[in-house]
């Protein structure tokens, strides 16, 4: 217990050290700081899907394409502002990963993994040939507004720091509670035990598609973020690639453990920062690295646990 | 229907290669269950391996075109392979027990890894084969016109592939390996020395990867560090569509990808070639989840 | 009335019949034993009945109500609840979080509620705790309650099935060679777990190779020889039953 | 009183001390370069120009008393790490900033040079919207998309084509220029019998070769890359199809001629500006002997040698106004008068920040692979 205690403890130090930075560090490395926070966002909703639910995902940037794009579209042609974008970008995204997911569920594994890169890669080649004339092609859109908030408008990365970080705080305050709940189980049970799951009286097929929806809209939720913060999007932004980083840092942090997601997303994105002084041989020591920390940690750097359950003896009868 | 033949030959000539790359992803995922992510950049080394002796050794000025370039691709296949089995030993064994997508992201930074230490070998430049090795000559057959080289590539695809086939179904190894495929533990218990059947698995794929690097340089002229991305995310999909895990499987998969690349692009748009090809490969795996040759696994309760 | 009813169930795999024409009842609140050699067909029986497989011909009755084809879980809901052959449980998580998925499909909370956990969620989660927590110390398993499901030993696991399957409140339980694994002592508990659980007015279906459990167990035996039944009736009156005894026992 | 005074003299010699001791440290440049990633041979390049330059300008005693010191930022290539790299670059308190390569990647980085004030010059970046967003602080020495889809419209006019295919690649760039040629060349007259891209990173064209030969088109207008048309002229050859290709100025790198081979690639004709080589400068043919001399090669295209102006550029506006701020930087080249004596010959810029001055040439590949200017 007081083990736990003092875990919990070292968080909040942590959150509050991290709360302050922007205090003392240069705008250059706030912006790495957002860069993570932004990465943190967009793995943590496939940690829903490849971390709890256990789908093999590797396509996910699609889903933040879809959000990206959304807000984009919408501020640029109807002048909606970009905050008032999150939520339409967040259903957009959902309702897209629900109608891609349906026909696709019921693959296994590492073919639901290719199912889902294609898609990954259709949506991209998509986006670069202007489908539906409303991407823009290979430009993508550009003259997106910053967002605005309270009539206080968003522009140094110091104040775009508090805006993604927030939006980090409230996801993992709303996720760790989904966690330790009715829905965070029956995922749990999808991933070890598919057929266990079905026999126990859960209703796989529709976790799943859930799993799929909640993931796919938090992206699409970052992707109306990301868009507001570059103030122009354009397709190789969302490529193959994309969809690999992301799925490297949920597996590296360890899968189902949102501290190790996040933790993971720091070492990802923060640490090839670090490298910038090797120059070109910057990816090759990232590579290297890659390898180590998953030799040494093989099931990720803080990988799931089961819950612990506090005063049982008090419920027992 | 000219246009036709003469793009099914195109779409064979680039499945071909594919389908030679994809059998290293689909003999290592039979038997580790493994993506090996790394593998596309075990094919970009094969290529650049290739263009170092092809200049260093002058082969094929010593021996003749053929002779020389038997020699070349038997050494190409030998490092290659040497460097999979490496690979295997350092990057996926100490993996063995944990989960399987730990192995992915070892894979995968292995294939950073690799990828940049080509570049940091060879310079990020594009580097050229020299053009003067085999003749340029076109065969015209009814108005299909087939490039010489274009017919070596599918000699030597073919001919390796069914070398191997012949391998697999024919000799103890390959037995073993295909038991080791099926049930690992089963297979050890039956006497299997299951590590042996990996070891060769990873110098097989491997070899096989880097002899398609080579006629890809000796095909298209032209090698870069990158190419290994995109060549293993095909050749993986290829992998996927014939059922991965299964060897004629992979043949047919990556031909078949080639195929519906070239019909796509020649009927549909050019620009949505890859797009299209997805899109067939995720139909047909709604259809047969398995992919075309892979073997429907009941859930056995 | 019986609350089971199988009706000239037949299932077929590629050219052999596992099932074949295949006709009993499960009255409320008796104990029933399938049995019969190894391939006779009686997983496929409990895996057609759980909705796992799809029946060829037949129909299968719940209550009156008939239930082929209906998705897994919803056949759990009804009222059906199983344990498996291959012990399947979710080997990652606690003890008690395996039987709080046997707990869900008794609760309502969404994604929603999930998320924002209103007071009515915070009562359910509770609730559903103390279920759980009854069901394990029902089986003997309260102490394990926030051990790795995989840690305890083979009787202990197939105890914690039984617990998972009792935590969806069945009215029908069945359970696929519960004693298997179990040293004799533990089968010796089972006897009287099943003896508790008929007190609380389950009715019971099991599969079991014990010969001297399913005796002492089973009020009713329904054997099995090829996919097709060729004895039903009680214990003692089919254990002298001499096609049994040539088909099973003799064979054995 | 008499204390205080020697007090604040003290405080203000202590200050202009302080100044003096800032003054020897050196004046920061930025280089933002795609030093990764798949453009990393124009970045090895652009890094090698710059520094050289900075080199010599050191050598001849600095600017304005002080050192140049060159501060090199990789963005690979890529629209995010260009962002982070521009943040990085405006954190270190360099005055202006040379680059990048690669439109969308500048694009980036625009708006956060233009919040922190600092001048940028692009060397590589032709999509036209960059100078349209009326920015004070953005330049380049490089000509703009439309300068270039009017060029070539142009010559292919001149040389006669009635049906012509265009092939891009999609990406902003090609893209944009496919775009203006086909609008351009559709207002002449000129039937357009096939528009379609290919896929960067791929190695066979012939599917697309081959479609595009059932179009039956008098010339092809390729608007992507070398690594790509160097393929593409190769299997061309291989099909015997022998259709004239007129392509943009991202196929002019000798690279070209290595992987189509001579035979392919004669007759191939590019507009561009003038190659590295070509350029008739006394000051240019020294420097890139000093730079062979230096790196075993001369820099294998003009994109590069444009950072190098890039790079000259803010040099000689430091040297005009006397002055790092960047107002008296901006304002200086926005005056239109400067006519800075560049690489590439004179450069001046006009009000949005464009080069002025004509600088497309035609350039045709003769049979011993070399890039041949061809008359006006």
């Amino acid at each position: 217990m007081i083990d736990a205690k003092y875990k919990m403890g070292g968080f909040i130090a942590l959150a509050m050290l991290l709360a302050v930075s922007p205090l003392f560090l240069n705008a250059y490395w706030v912006d790495v700081l957002n860069s993570v926070g932004l990465y943190a966002l967009l793995a943590l909703s496939l940690n829903v899907i490849l971390g709890d639910a256990g789908l093999y995902n590797m396509g996910h940037a699609a889903f933040f394409a879809v959000g990206a794009y959304t807000a984009a579209y919408l501020n640029t042609q109807f002048g909606v502002p970009i905050l008032w974008a999150l939520p339409i970008s967040g259903i957009s995204a959902g309702l897209f990963g629900v109608v891609l997911a349906r026909p696709v569920i019921h693959l296994r594994g590492d073919y639901l993994l290719i199912v889902t890169v294609g898609v990954g890669e259709i949506i991209r080649i998509a986006l670069i040939n202007n489908v539906f004339g409303v991407t823009g092609g290979p430009n993508g859109i550009f003259g997106i507004a910053r967002p605005e908030l309270f009539g206080f408008r968003i522009r140094r990365p110091q104040e775009f720091f508090y805006l993604i970080w927030g939006f980090v705080a409230v996801t993992v305050f709303l996720f760790a509670r989904l966690k330790n709940s009715r829905f965070g189980r029956a995922l749990d049970c999808l991933r070890e035990d598919p057929v266990a799951a079905e026999g126990s009286g859960i209703n796989t097929g529709r976790y799943q598609l859930l799993a799929f929806m909640v993931g796919a809209a938090w992206a699409g939720m970052a992707g109306c973020l990301y868009a507001s913060k570059m103030t122009i999007i354009s397709p190789e932004s969302f490529s193959f690639w994309e969809s690999v980083l992301i799925f490297i840092i949920v597996i590296l942090g360890g899968a189902g453990n949102i501290a190790g997601v996040i933790l993971g997303t720091f070492l990802i994105i923060g640490l090839p920062e670090l490298f910038r002084g090797f120059a070109s041989a910057r990816m090759w020591f990232f590579g290297l690295a890659m390898m180590i920390m998953m030799i040494f940690r093989t099931e990720g750097i803080l990988p799931h646990r089961p819950r612990i359950f506090k005063n049982l003896d008090r419920l027992l009868p | 229907m000219e246009e036709f033949f003469q793009q099914l030959t195109n779409g064979l000539a680039v499945g071909c290669i594919y389908a030679l790359i994809a059998l290293g992803y689909t003999m290592v995922y039979g038997v580790l269950k493994l993506i090996n992510f790394a593998h596309g950049d075990l094919f970009t080394l094969g290529a650049y391996l290739g263009l170092t002796l092809l200049t260093s050794l002058g082969l094929s000025g010593r021996l003749g075109p053929l002779l020389g370039l038997l020699l070349l691709a038997v050494l190409v296949m030998g490092f290659v392979a040497l460097t999979g089995a490496l690979l295997e030993r350092a990057a996926y064994r100490p993996l063995r027990q944990s989960p399987r997508l730990s192995a992915v992201v070892s894979a995968l930074g292995a294939s950073i890894f690799l990828q940049n230490t080509i570049m940091l070998i060879y310079g990020a430049r594009i580097h050229v084969y020299p053009q003067d090795i085999l003749p340029k000559v076109a065969l015209e057959i009814g108005g299909v016109s087939i490039p010489l080289v274009r017919i070596l590539v599918f000699v030597v695809s073919l001919l390796l592939m069914g070398a191997l086939f012949l391998f697999i179904q024919r000799t103890r190894l390959g037995t073993a390996i295909r038991a080791a495929a099926i049930d690992q533990a089963a297979a050890r218990l039956m006497g299997i020395n299951v590590d042996q059947v990996i070891l060769i698995v990873f110098l097989i794929g491997p070899g096989l990867g880097g002899v398609a690097g080579l006629l890809v340089g000796l095909y298209y002229g032209q090698v870069n560090f990158t190419m290994g991305w995109v060549y293993g995310l095909k050749a993986f999909t290829a992998a996927i569509l014939g059922g991965i895990g299964n060897i004629p499987g992979a043949m047919v998969g990556g031909l078949i990808l080639g195929v519906i690349e070239a019909l796509g692009a020649a009927y549909i748009s050019v620009a949505w070639k890859d797009a299209i090809a997805f899109l067939v490969l995720i139909v047909i795996l709604i259809v047969r989840p398995t992919g075309i040759l892979g073997e429907r696994v009941a859930d056995k309760v | 009335m019986s609350l089971l009813s199988i009706r000239n169930l037949t299932k077929t795999f590629g050219g052999l019949t596992a099932v074949s024409d295949l006709s009993f009842d499960v009255e409320e609140k008796s104990v029933v034993g399938l049995i019969g050699p190894n391939g006779a067909g009686k997983t496929t029986v409990f895996n057609l009945i759980t909705g796992n497989y799809q029946g060829d011909r037949g129909d299968i009755l719940f209550d009156g109500a008939a239930i082929a084809g209906l998705p897994i879980h919803r056949i759990v809901t009804l009222g059906i609840a199983r344990t498996f052959q291959t012990i399947r449980l979710f080997q990652n998580m606690s003890v008690l979080e395996n039987v709080l998925a046997g707990r869900h499909c008794r609760m309502k909370s969404g994604l929603l509620s999930s998320m924002f956990k209103p007071p009515a969620e915070k009562r359910e989660e509770q609730e559903a705790l103390r279920f759980a927590l009854g069901e394990l110390a029902f089986v003997g398993l309260k102490g394990q309650a926030t051990q790795k499901a995989g840690s305890l030993s083979y009787g202990n696991q197939r105890l914690l099935e039984i617990a998972r399957a009792l935590a969806t409140e069945p009215r029908l339980l069945i359970l696929d060679e519960p004693a298997g694994g179990m040293n004799e002592q533990e089968t010796e508990a089972l006897v009287g777990l099943i003896g508790k659980l008929r007190e609380r007015g389950l009715t019971i279906l099991l599969i079991e190779h014990d010969m001297s459990l399913v005796m002492r167990a089973c009020e009713k035996l329904v054997v099995l020889e090829y996919g097709c039944k060729i004895a039903e009736g009680p214990p003692l009156e089919v254990k002298s039953n001499p096609k049994v005894i040539e088909a099973y026992l003799g064979a054995d | 009183m008499k204390k205080a005074f020697v007090l604040g003299l003290t405080l203000v010699l202590a200050m202009a001390g302080a100044g003096l001791c800032l003054a020897a440290e050196p004046i920061k440049i930025g280089l933002m370069a795609p030093v990764t990633g798949s453009w990393a041979s124009e970045g090895e390049d652009m890094k090698n120009i710059v520094n050289l330059l900075a080199e010599e300008v050191n050598a001849q005693g600095g600017l304005l008393g002080q050192k140049v010191a060159v501060v090199l930022e990789d963005d690979a290539g890529d629209p995010r790490t260009a962002s982070l790299a521009a943040q990085r670059l405006a954190t270190q308190g360099v005055k202006a900033v040379i680059g990048t390569y690669g439109s969308s990647v500048t694009e980036a980085s625009q708006s956060i040079y233009d919040e922190s004030s600092i001048l940028q010059v692009a060397n590589g970046s032709t999509a036209i919207r960059l100078t349209e967003k009326g920015l004070k602080y953005f330049f380049r020495t490089c000509p703009r998309d439309d300068e270039q889809g009017r060029v070539a419209a142009q010559t292919i006019r001149q040389m006669g084509f009635k049906k012509v295919a265009i092939l891009h690649d999609n990406t902003s760039y090609a893209k944009g220029l496919a775009d203006e040629g086909n609008a351009l060349l559709k207002k002449d007259g000129v039937k357009i019998v096939f528009f379609d891209a290919l896929t960067p990173g791929e190695r066979d064209f012939t599917a697309i070769l081959t479609k595009m030969k059932a179009a039956k088109p008098d010339a092809v207008f390729f608007t992507g890359y070398f690594p790509e048309l160097g393929l593409i002229l190769r299997q061309k050859k291989e099909m015997n199809w022998p259709v004239p290709f007129i392509g943009g100025d991202a196929t002019n790198n000798p690279d070209l001629v290595k992987i189509a081979g001579k035979v392919a690639a004669e007759g191939y004709y590019f507009l561009s500006p003038p190659v590295p080589q070509d350029l008739p400068f006394e000051k240019t043919k020294a420097f890139l002997k000093a730079y062979t001399a230096k790196h075993g090669a001369a820099p294998g295209s003009i994109w590069a040698v444009l950072a190098g102006d890039g790079f000259l550029t803010v040099v000689e506006a430091i040297k005009a106004t006397q002055s790092t701020d960047p107002e008296k930087l901006a304002a200086f080249l926005h005056s239109g008068q400067q006519k800075i004596s560049g690489l590439t010959g004179e450069i001046s810029f006009n009000a949005k920040g464009d080069r002025v001055g004509e600088v497309y040439r035609v350039y045709r590949v003769d049979a011993d692979g070399n890039f041949v200017l061809q008359d006006k």
